[in-house]
């Protein structure tokens, strides 16, 4: 500890010494929004990386490796909201850049380029993670050196810290009212549950199989199958389904066992527009691998379709694009990423400060209205409200908005009878 | 006496104290807190390097399954810890506290019996090394008295290296699953996530390796350390010189496994979590190949070599993510192709003729493989 | 286990998963069969054959995008084109690898472990840059997916079908080469004694590098015919490497037969355990039934007692 | 001819019905023969006769598939390699197997009868006993001086005697020798002779060799493959200078594969061979 806040402050008086040299300049500038910049003393007291012109931020997730499939869209919609940021003049006053560091799919590999990121580039907030294993292995790391980390993915929930943004959906929100719809919409009672054998897969069927028991009149779930990460074979578990005909086949499976699974449930002449196949784990980035012809007509459960119809996600969706060629596909994570640096600048701008402890503080009740998604707003608990919609996966590999809940929907990391 | 093998000749301690004085001082003086935490997590893997030098640099028993044994080196170390974590306590919000969280979230509502013996530190450390060694025990002497060897043992420890993964990530309500075993605090009270405290155990690591270095050295320099290299290149004439092959190349696998399982262990309390991904099969051939790029005959190559890769990958990887897959391969390929004796062939061909040349010291054994590198310690100490 | 299914229900299990098993079966042949000549004759123990795999689905991608772009009215017949390419490609591939890297290493079997090892990351990360860290989604001609119903409940795949006739093809020809023509007589003689091959008048050079080439151009293919069934991305090669492995060790790693029957129990094994246990199970129990097995009867399956 | 099972006195090695077969080829089928206390006896025949494949099975290198092996009273198919070494049978090679990455001195150090098992070899002390041992064999096998070099720089004559050095320090009961004069020069033919008479004393020997020349020099008794009765098969051909050396070399012409016969006649039969 000695050390750190040694060179803490050392680092702080050098930035208080600059400071002291840039004011007298800056009353010659002209007007700008950089001379308008509150005194780097005032908004960061615990030496971060910040100047007068500029604050580095850390973007951190897997650039090579199993996951990179996953995250390349995580880092570019974090890349394109910092320079919408920059473009309207940064964060009070200055500058966000970025430093990015690849965590490369291994979970060690994340922690130890978090604590680079916060003990040496003393970055002012971290965009990053993807998996639940590597927020895992990161979370102690923030928490001891009190960073900030803008989590985008959807997750189990069972977790809460104030040095974590989670951006996207906890299990529940995710999960209970997409069930409520395809019970009440398409009279579904029995549910087959399919998901890749990790925890998230575990954890999200476990809340569905206690709604689908608890809270739900006649509906039971008659079976459940995990299968290792990268498993293609899926013939064995397709003629279950056969057998056991369910109403609803329910899946989390991941990664490139996605593509097996689709391929293989067409090949065997299972037919979505028939069987009800509702999935919390394919985006339109996995039904680029998958093809969107092997899995149109599958329903999935996710807070923000590319095709949403509102004005800021035509707006977000073009500025994708244009950064990121045509042919880019823009997923629930995606979107989430997104919302990541926006919400860090509004909180900051909130607070009035970098300082991590009054971030954290300030971020209960931040709203953002400008979210492709449509308005969010943070929970004190420090995840997002927001609503949750059900799409059907159309041949062009977009989906189809076919119900969206009529209210934003309270995060609930720990919810009461789902355990 | 002209040839008695007097454990660890000049040469030798010369080379165990470039060593301990790179560890001991130059690093902690010329690190700061964060850097030195790294190469303490580098040097862990080390303990699994100089176990490889002795089983296949010696042994000529290459295991492509040693991820196996530091990870259940590192899991009993976790395991340990995340009990003292999980105190009744710390878990009051749990529907049942006192076991830990990842439990509690698959439903688990009493400690499976196999954690019972984690709840106490002395047992601990004794089953962190005995498992390993048990089943290193088990593996070698099903496979090694049926004259399993070469390439088929190691295809089948890398098999087992995927089952192992497979079943941690399966059985996630005993094991924490693909996460790992997380939020690990203190030992015996003494919160480990500090600076000081990593700034301890690096210490305890550093002596740690150098004691390792030594048990291997002691080894190697004894009458089984010739016979090791005797096996490996003419293990029928061995084995009708009247020794049992099979006992010896067990005796080295099992030594390989203590000292991963050791690397584990301080892995797990130097970085504070556990997780598959340091069990399954990448990380137990990275592991093979710091072995090789240090000299796969060279003990303190073996820990030059992993300070090199490792140093070369988080500064590859922080400036050029997109190269670092084909720096190492491209590593892999010519430590390999070009220097089959890495950095200790390197040291014996090139640098040190020049500096017996300098010190005119003749060398008494030309076929010794190279010791201490000073040139890769400089890189490594950047 | 069996009280919820009705008898028929019953019958109609045993026909799917039998028919399931074989195209697993058919699946583990095809990735088997290019590392059997590979490893299994030629004694390189070559990590990266799920890279050459990988090589030839991204070939076959290629391939049904320019068809898609160019020649739609001939997309019908596009994989057939794109198997045969796929076998060019990676059997160019390989060949090249053997010439640099590759015949340096004969006689240090361990050592090509490494030096391919290191081929699979270069590989990958080539994959990644030229083709981006996402998986590639390829479009199947119609006629390819789909299903012929049998009973009501049971239905054949079609794709299974074309994998099951690709596989026994590919076997048959492997045979055929290995075993009956001057080529596989080629084959077999450096694999028994490289310096007495090259006496007679064998160019072994240039017979290792066909060799390698064939199994290589073999991974292609399966590669290819992995599109139908499996994901395209830079990292899915490693994901059929250790399977691919344990079956060519557990058939008996000289034996093309073994290999076969090797297929064949695991395949089995698995698909029926799949059945009845969950998945991650069924695959950690067959694992570490071939692994015990190997323990017990290390020289695999099938193997010719020889003099030593 | 000694009848089979009933051996008239304990032999110190009685090889009874032993067969081999590799996949229905039988190398070795249902061969008998006993080897007396201090005899030296040669095994000739053919290549691809089996005659290595006799060494491989008494010292368990290969395990045989029907028959018997006693040795001092110790049933050798079923015990592994290193008990049958510990028991007291030695084997050099055809081609000398030695460690080319230690040297000689280790070399030998190796063979000697002490810390055999791991912990042994481990806690293994290099003593003036040890020490003095090792260099009064250098002496025998002609490489005193060469003690501390690497065999791997050793001529191929020096490799076999280093070899043979290995064996005698291991000081077996029975010495078993596979072609120890194979790629020798003339002189060091010589040598190698002189050597072995001095090493083949106090023990029994078991060679194989080609070299008639050598063959009669130390052989008692010869083991010949043949398809029937080398003696009666052969004793109505004509007779070339010497006698024993005509019936030889119609055997190794004759000779296709292992079976049953030996020739462990009374000493007076035996002569015709060996002149």
């Amino acid at each position: 500890m000695a050390e750190h806040d040694e060179a803490g402050h050392s680092r702080l008086r050098r930035q208080i010494l600059m400071g002291m040299a840039a004011a007298p300049l800056a009353g010659l500038l002209p007007k700008t929004a950089f001379a308008q910049a509150p005194a780097t003393s005032a908004v960061n007291t615990t030496g971060l990386a910040v100047t007068d012109t500029e604050v580095t931020v850390g973007i951190l997730h897997s650039a090579t490796g199993t996951m990179a499939i996953s995250e390349t869209g995580s880092i570019q919609a974090e890349k394109l909201a910092i320079e919408q940021i920059n473009a309207m003049g940064g964060v009070l006053g200055r500058k966000i850049k970025f430093i990015q560091e690849d965590g490369a799919s291994d979970w060690p590999t994340f922690a130890e380029k978090a604590k680079k990121l916060l003990v040496q580039d003393k970055v002012a907030a971290i965009m990053g993670c993807w998996t639940s294993a590597s927020r895992k292995a990161v979370l102690p790391v923030i928490e001891q050196y009190n960073g900030m980390l803008y989590y985008p993915t959807f997750y189990e929930g069972l977790e809460q810290s104030k040095n974590v943004i989670y951006t996207g959906q906890e299990a529940t929100q995710q999960i209970l009212e997409s069930l409520n719809w395809v019970v009440k919409e398409k009279g579904a009672k029995t549910f087959y549950f399919i998901g890749s054998d990790y925890i998230w897969p575990r954890t999200s069927n476990k809340i569905a199989r206690k709604h689908i028991e608890n809270f739900m009149k006649g509906t039971k779930v008659v079976g459940e199958e995990y299968f290792p990460l990268g498993h293609t074979q899926f013939n064995s578990v397709i003629n279950k389904l056969k057998l056991t005909k369910p109403d609803v086949i329910f899946t989390d499976v991941v990664g490139g066992s996605n593509v097996a699974f689709y391929k293989q449930l067409k090949a065997a002449g299972i037919n979505l527009d028939k069987q009800i196949l509702m999935t919390i784990s394919v985006t339109e980035d996995e039904i680029d691998g998958i093809g969107g012809e092997n899995i149109a007509g599958a329903y999935s459960c996710m807070k923000y379709f590319q095709s949403l119809d509102n004005p800021n996600n035509k707006e977000f969706v073009a500025a994708f694009k244009k950064m990121w060629g045509e042919k880019t596909v823009i997923g629930d994570v995606t979107q989430a990423a997104y919302l990541g640096p926006w919400l860090w600048k509004m909180t900051v701008e909130k607070a009035g400060s970098f300082d991590v402890d009054k971030i954290a503080a300030a971020s209960d009740g931040i709203e953002f209205t400008k979210a492709p998604e449509g308005y969010v707003k943070i929970h004190a608990n420090h995840h997002l409200w927001s609503k949750t919609r059900v799409g059907l996966a159309q041949k062009d590999g977009q989906f189809k908005v076919v119900y969206e809940s009529p209210d934003l929907i309270e995060p609930n990391p720990f919810p009461k009878g789902y355990q | 006496m002209k040839t008695a093998p007097s454990y660890m000749d000049r040469k030798d301690l010369l080379a165990l104290a470039v060593v301990a004085a790179l560890l001991l001082v130059v690093f902690p003086l010329a690190l700061d807190g964060f850097r030195l935490n790294l190469v303490g997590k580098y040097l862990t893997y080390a303990f699994v390097a100089v176990g490889l030098v002795m089983c296949w640099g010696y042994g000529g028993i290459l295991s492509l399954g040693q991820g196996l044994f530091f990870g259940l080196g590192g899991y009993g170390m976790a395991m340990y810890l995340k009990l003292e974590a999980s105190s009744v306590e710390n878990t009051k919000i749990q529907s049942t506290p006192g076991i830990p969280d990842f439990m509690d979230w698959n439903q688990l509502t009493s400690l499976p019996w196999f954690w019972e013996p984690f709840h106490y530190f002395i047992p601990t450390l004794f089953l962190i090394v005995l498992v390993p060694v048990a089943f290193a025990l088990l593996i070698g002497s099903a496979m090694f008295k049926r004259r399993v060897s070469g390439v088929y043992f190691a295809i089948i420890t890398q098999a087992l290296a995927a089952i192992a993964t497979i079943l941690i990530i399966g059985q996630q309500g005993y094991t924490g699953g693909v996460n790992g075993i997380t939020d690990l605090r203190t030992l015996m009270g003494w919160d480990i996530r500090t600076d000081s405290a990593k700034f301890v155990l690096y210490f305890v690591n550093a002596v740690l390796l150098i004691g390792v270095v030594c048990c291997a050295m002691f080894v190697r320099d004894s009458k089984l350390g010739r016979i090791l290299v005797a096996m490996r290149e003419k293990e029928d004439r061995v084995r009708f010189s009247g020794y049992s092959v099979a006992n010896f190349q067990i005796f080295v696998f099992c030594l390989g496994a203590a000292f991963a399982a050791i690397g584990g262990a301080m892995f797990t309390l130097q970085v504070g979590f556990m997780s598959p991904s340091l069990v399954g099969i990448v990380p137990s051939i990275e592991m093979v190949i710091f072995c090789a790029v240090g000299g796969r005959l060279s003990i303190f190559g073996a820990i030059y070599g992993t300070l090199l890769v490792n140093y070369a990958k988080t500064s590859l990887s922080e400036s050029f993510p997109e190269l670092w897959l084909l720096g190492l391969g491209g590593l892999f390929i010519a430590v390999v192709l070009f220097f089959p004796n890495g950095l200790a062939g390197i040291w014996r061909d090139y640098v040190q003729p020049s500096i017996d040349r300098v010190f005119k010291l003749r060398s008494k054994d030309p076929t010794d493989p190279g010791h201490d590198v000073a040139k890769a310690a400089a890189a490594a100490a950047e | 286990m069996f009280g919820e299914y009705s008898l028929g229900d019953l019958g109609s299990i045993f026909a799917m998963q039998g028919f399931a098993g074989l195209i697993l079966f058919s699946v583990y042949l095809l990735m088997a069969l290019g590392l059997a000549i590979i490893f299994g004759q030629m004694g390189v123990i070559n990590m990266a054959h799920g890279e050459f795999m990988i090589l030839g689905a991204y070939v076959t991608w290629l391939t049904s995008v320019f068809f898609t772009e160019h020649l739609p009215s001939l997309f019908p017949i596009y994989f057939f084109v794109a198997m045969a390419l796929a076998f060019c490609a990676s059997g160019a591939l390989g060949m090249l690898v053997e010439w640099a890297l590759i015949k340096r290493l004969y006689k240090r079997p361990l050592d090509t472990l490494l030096a391919t090892w290191g081929l699979s990351l270069i590989l990958q990360q080539v994959y990644r840059s030229v083709f981006g860290p996402r998986e590639v989604g390829v479009t199947l001609p119609d006629w390819m997916m789909g299903s012929l119903p049998v009973t009501d409940v049971v239905e054949v795949q079609i794709n299974g079908l074309f994998v099951m006739g690709l596989t026994l093809l590919i076997t048959v020809a492997v045979f055929f080469m290995i075993f009956r023509s001057r080529f596989g007589q080629q084959i077999r003689a450096v694999v028994l004694n490289r310096q007495m091959a090259g006496a007679v008048g064998i160019d072994t050079e240039k017979v290792d590098r066909l060799t390698f080439g064939l199994g290589c151009g073999i991974a292609g293919v399966a590669g290819s015919a992995f599109t139908m069934i499996g994901s395209t991305g830079p990292t899915a090669g490693q994901l059929y490497i250790v399977d691919t492995f344990l079956i060519v060790v557990f058939g008996g790693a000289a034996s093309l037969f073994g290999t076969i029957a090797s297929a064949f129990s695991i395949s089995q094994t698995q698909s029926t355990l799949e059945f009845f246990l969950s998945g991650s199970m069924a695959k950690v129990i067959t694992l570490l039934t071939v692994v015990g097995i190997l323990m017990l009867r290390p020289q695999g399956l099938f193997t010719l007692k020889v003099r030593r | 001819m000694t009848p089979i099972g009933t051996p008239a006195k304990e032999f110190l090695l009685s090889v009874e019905g032993l067969t081999v077969s590799f996949d229905g080829f039988k190398a070795v089928n249902d061969l008998s023969f006993y080897v007396d206390e201090n005899e030296i006896r040669v095994i000739i025949g053919p290549n691809g006769a089996g005659k290595t494949t006799v060494l491989d099975l008494i010292c368990g290198k290969t395990k045989s598939t029907a028959g018997s092996i006693r040795f001092r009273e110790k049933e050798l198919t079923k015990m592994s390699e290193s008990q049958i070494v510990l028991a007291g049978v030695g084997r050099k090679f055809q081609t000398p197997s030695i460690y080319d990455d230690l040297t000689i001195f280790e070399n030998l150090e190796i063979s000697y009868p002490k810390g055999r098992s791991v912990w042994g070899a481990l806690t293994f002390k290099r003593d003036q006993a040890v020490r003095d041992r090792v260099e009064e064999v250098a002496e025998l096998i002609f490489l005193k001086d060469r003690l501390h070099d690497n065999a791997a720089f050793l001529s191929h004559g020096q490799k076999q005697w280093l070899e043979i050095g290995m064996l005698l320090i291991q000081d077996p009961e029975l010495l078993m020798l596979d072609e120890p004069v194979a790629g020798m020069s003339v002189s060091e033919r010589i040598k190698t002779a002189e050597l072995l008479n001095t090493i083949i004393k106090n023990r029994s020997v078991l060679v194989i060799e080609h070299d008639m020349k050598f063959v009669e020099d130390i052989a008692h008794k010869v083991t010949v493959p043949s398809g029937q009765d080398p003696l009666g098969g052969l004793d109505g051909e004509g007779a070339v200078r010497p006698e024993g050396h005509r019936s030889l070399s119609r055997a190794l012409r004759s000779g296709r594969c292992w079976t049953s016969k030996t020739c462990t006649s009374p000493t007076a039969r035996a002569k015709s061979f060996t002149g």
